[in-house]
């Protein structure tokens, strides 16, 4: 046992440490906790759950890239009543905080969803994703409209006592722009990023190789853009960063979290090695004491330019 | 479901540029079933950057097998392997051939690599069922009988055998298959595996076959390997998970 | 010899074959010649050029991402005198398309460099970079903003009778809206994509390991995106595209193409293989020979959806 | 300035997890020169993306070396290389000492990998001048004499010869360097020879430094190397062009 104190405060929600895993790729829980014990992580983030179930897109949702994925699920989750009947009595088992992703098609669905599932005592925060290519608002996502995502942050806002945090959209010009509107309409953290829209395309048929047309960039790919946007957001707005993007290992996590994260989600690292989120809890801690550093929390926004 | 750290033991390289990689892990030799795969991380770089799905091909001791092709940088890696390289593997997963039942005669149908799961089938029923295989592949270089027995072999060109597709073979010899307690059990390309479907419906054979898919994660986390359910039209059923086995009843290729 | 034509139209623009080498992954011609014939390249952007001659950053100007690479070299080059006097004189000797790329800092200077440049008969066309992040006009970049994109392409074409150019930026929400501004303005074709912004932290000195802070992705790694944009364009523009990011084969170059590019440009592959584009050339006449294509250009926006 | 495809004859490791690749190429070990470098591709993926500079270490008959320790994982990639392996080459690249001028001692400054350089510069002089090494290194493991004559050794903490830094000891041994005709020729991390330059510069000793910067491209034409010129302010020279070699009058570390 070492004096290390690893937890973190991503505004009100605090977390043993800053080790969650991402929307979309732990499921439910279930089949992460036989290769990990989920009562060390520090945040499970759910799917993306919308308020009825969604079937997502017909195959073939991914294929691989150069150090990256491409993926069109399509949001294919059971909904939010299943959610609460069949999935959280597993995860209830568990001491980890959950915190539950919402995706949906209008700004009252989210705030729909939002009411029914604050009632559930387990769930400790939401995270909103405003940054998936299926939702639209007048043929515009929502997640590349400034004033949709200030909207959606204050209606949700309004149903709910538990930490908002808005999941970004990196496929915008200045992604800072969103994070002012989330902190203005009074959400309590922003993660950052989402997948990056991205197409791959057979040669032969000259289909694109995934039936949905274009995907989502996840992986190593991408880290070097998701630290630019959290440095972004570090340097513009005063709002807890959640940071995701091709974190592999460790190191990847002290990197983000220099550029300014308040905590970080393993997404596409999930698939390639489940017990990795074990390894990289044990590994910062050691990381802190080689470092002599007393509170991980330190580490946030330590930069130096 | 668990993640060892095995050894390659050899390479070995059939005819037709197959390999057989054969590979030390007792706790995956000692649990997995015919039709069961495991996930294999190829190389610690971010390059390939997802496992492989490979069916286990067969199972000797404390030691496993896997039959590949060189198809893209994953399988490359793969027969580059040498003796005493750590490899790590994620296994078993998915359900394997249904075994049970009532039936006397296991009619193995493989199209090019589907022949892979089939050795370790053929191990496991063990002279408890009688096996008739039908083999097939676009030319005699893809037809890969290792490990198999009683064949008949068919090709898309006349180049050995049969000259037609496999599910055509089939048909030839359905009076065989009408006089015997079979069931079926079928593994190869998409095409060939619905005609398969097509097949066994219609004649009122017993059929499960094994079905492929992209993959992400293979344990049923990442939602990237759908197949269309017979039964619910509302959800997709999942390769990895509910699958790669199939009962030809259940899914809609 | 075989029948193939790969001869491709970039609008006004003719050139032997869709292959042409990225600006500031060639320098001005002559270390590339040393390992290829440029008389078979089917274009040669050169290095980035402003009115004057730029130092550019302070070192460390690159490092190594996972299948990509970020960069900060800030548009260092001789300026316009010492190209036409030094540089131009090289390229001449071969029969090459030469298309001249120019950064500025204003649109006056942007229009200052195309009216000398455009008197050296030997240069065929230009690119203009709107998208380097050094460019910046109240406090905005060029290339994140519609209407200055759009001005300046009308403010260019003013100025010159060859064809036009317009480099985009990938860091936007919308790319094609920047295409379509530049066919209102009258330019004849965009190429797609400039890098994307990213950076690095060493964990050590919790430094940016690019001194400039942010670099420019390119590689491999962001290929699906560019396809995505290139893609993005094709469907909602009609307007020549050249498509550029991490090209590493021919089967990347056909992939581009299937998408909507006219016409290709290497970047990073040439310096990992400068010998690269003329094994893509004559990989490129093989596949049209194996799949029966007569004129390469039918492939350009042949997608299938 | 070649891509050869070469291959791999053998690699050898030294003590302290240091390796010598030797590498048969007639090309590369007919032309280049002491101080020269070569920029390997260490894999057909796209990771490790770009090349890898090295320093030609020695040169013998049609093979060539270069010296390494494992950093990341270009390195690593490269430690695993075997026999007949096929290695793509680019070079020579750069410079090259300058042997040239009125000295008859050589004096090598080497910290850690700086090394790498000297066997082959050593062979070239091949007794026409007198050499006298200076090795450094933090500790006694990081001290690498291979291929190098005549040595005195620092040590940061003393483990190995003199406690200080290389330069510190050449400091000491001021009075031979000033009794005989010498240059200096310095390898090693950017502070020894920032180091190395002002104490030559302060004694008046001519000195070459071999030095590194991250390369994209290592011929040019990425503008990725800069390094500070001490006679034009208004421009950069390119570590890979106008060095890696350079006089410690015409830069600024
Ligand atoms: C459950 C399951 C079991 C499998 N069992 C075996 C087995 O026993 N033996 C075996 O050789 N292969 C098997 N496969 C397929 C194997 O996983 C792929 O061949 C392998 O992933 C290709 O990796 P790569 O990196 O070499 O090729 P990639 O670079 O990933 O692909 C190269 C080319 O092969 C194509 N390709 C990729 N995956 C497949 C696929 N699944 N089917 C057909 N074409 C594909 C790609 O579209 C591409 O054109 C199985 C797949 C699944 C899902
Ligand atoms: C002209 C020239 C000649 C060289 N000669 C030799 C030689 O003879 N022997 C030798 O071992 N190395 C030499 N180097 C350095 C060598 O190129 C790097 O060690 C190598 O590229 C590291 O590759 P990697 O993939 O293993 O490490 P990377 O993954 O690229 O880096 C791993 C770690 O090493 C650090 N690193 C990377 N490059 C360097 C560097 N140049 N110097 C110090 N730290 C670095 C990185 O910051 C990182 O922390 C030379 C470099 C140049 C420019
Ligand atoms: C297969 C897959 C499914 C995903 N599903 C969701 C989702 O339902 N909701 C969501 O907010 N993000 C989803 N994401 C995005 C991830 O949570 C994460 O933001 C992204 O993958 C970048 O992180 P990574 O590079 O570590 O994977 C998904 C990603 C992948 C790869
Ligand atoms: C080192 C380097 C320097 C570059 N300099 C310029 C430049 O001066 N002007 C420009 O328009 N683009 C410049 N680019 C961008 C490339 O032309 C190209 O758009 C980008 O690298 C994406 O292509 P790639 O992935 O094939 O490299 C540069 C790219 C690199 C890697
Ligand atoms: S491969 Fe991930 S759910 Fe099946
Ligand atoms: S490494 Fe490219 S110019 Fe020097």
């Amino acid at each position: 046992m070492s004096n290390v104190d690893l937890s973190v405060q991503v505004g009100p929600l605090k977390l043993r440490n800053p080790i969650m895993l991402a929307s979309g790729t732990v499921g439910y829980g279930n089949e992460m906790a036989e290769f990990i014990d989920l009562n060390k992580i520090g945040g499970i983030v759910t799917k993306s759950l919308s308020l009825k179930p969604r079937k997502g897109n017909p195959p073939q949702r991914i294929v691989e890239t150069p150090s990256g994925m491409l993926n069109a699920i399509g949001l294919a989750n059971v909904g939010v009543e299943v959610f609460l009947k069949e999935k959280i009595p597993f995860l209830k088992k568990y001491d980890v905080p959950i915190i539950c992703n919402i995706a949906a098609s209008s700004i009252e669905e989210y705030v729909e969803c939002t009411k029914i599932l604050t009632e559930e005592e387990a769930i400790k925060a939401f995270e909103i994703n405003v940054s998936c290519p299926n939702v639209k608002e007048g043929g515009l996502q929502f997640g590349n409209d400034v004033s949709a995502v200030g909207k959606i942050t204050h209606k949700i806002k309004a149903v709910t006592n538990k930490p908002v945090i808005i999941k970004l959209s990196p496929n915008v010009s200045y992604i800072s722009e969103f994070a002012k509107a989330v902190k203005t309409e009074g959400g309590d953290a922003v993660s950052a990023i989402n997948t990056l829209v991205g197409t791959a395309f057979d040669i032969k048929t000259r289909r694109p190789k995934i039936k949905n047309i274009t995907g989502g960039l996840s992986g190593p790919a991408i880290k070097p853009i998701a630290v630019a946007k959290v440095l972004e957001i570090k340097r513009n707005v005063d709002i807890p960063i959640i940071g995701i993007g091709g974190i592999m290992n460790w190191k990847d996590v002290v990197e983000f979290m220099i550029a300014g994260a308040s905590a970080v989600e393993l997404g596409t690292l999930n698939f390639i090695d489940p017990a990795a989120a074990i390894k990289i809890i044990e590994s910062l801690e050691q990381y802190c004491i080689d470092q002599g550093i007393e509170k991980i929390s330190d580490v946030t926004g330590s930069f130096k330019i | 479901m668990l993640i060892v750290n095995a050894n390659v033991e050899e390479i070995i390289e059939l005819d037709n540029q197959i390999y057989l990689l054969k590979i030390f892990s007792p706790e995956i030799a000692g649990s997995i079933k015919p039709g069961q795969f495991v996930n294999l991380r190829v190389s610690e770089s971010t390059y390939p950057l997802l496992r492989r799905p490979f069916s286990v091909c067969d199972v000797e001791g404390d030691f496993f097998y896997i039959m590949f092709n060189v198809l893209g940088e994953g399988t490359k890696t793969l027969a580059h392997k040498h003796h005493g390289e750590a490899l790590d593997i994620l296994g078993p997963l998915g359900n394997g051939f249904n075994l049970e039942g009532d039936f006397e005669t296991a009619v193995l149908v493989a199209g090019g690599l589907g022949s892979a799961p089939f050795p370790y089938f053929i191990r496991k029923i063990n002279g408890s069922k009688k096996i008739l295989s039908f083999v097939g592949g676009r030319t005699f270089r893809e037809v890969i009988t290792y490990g198999m027995n009683n064949i008949l072999t068919a090709t898309d060109d006349g180049s050995l055998g049969f000259k037609g597709n496999v599910v055509e073979l089939l048909n030839e010899n359905i009076e065989i298959l009408k006089s015997n307690k079979i069931k079926i059990f079928g593994c190869g390309p998409t095409p060939m595996l619905r005609a398969l479907s097509e097949f066994s419906i219609k004649n009122n054979f017993e059929c499960d076959i094994s079905t492929e898919s992209a993959m992400a994660c293979g344990f049923g986390i990442c939602q990237g390997c759908p197949v269309e359910s017979a039964k619910d039209k509302d959800k997709f059923l999942l390769v990895c998970k509910d699958g790669p086995v199939f009962n030809v009843k259940d899914i809609v290729l």
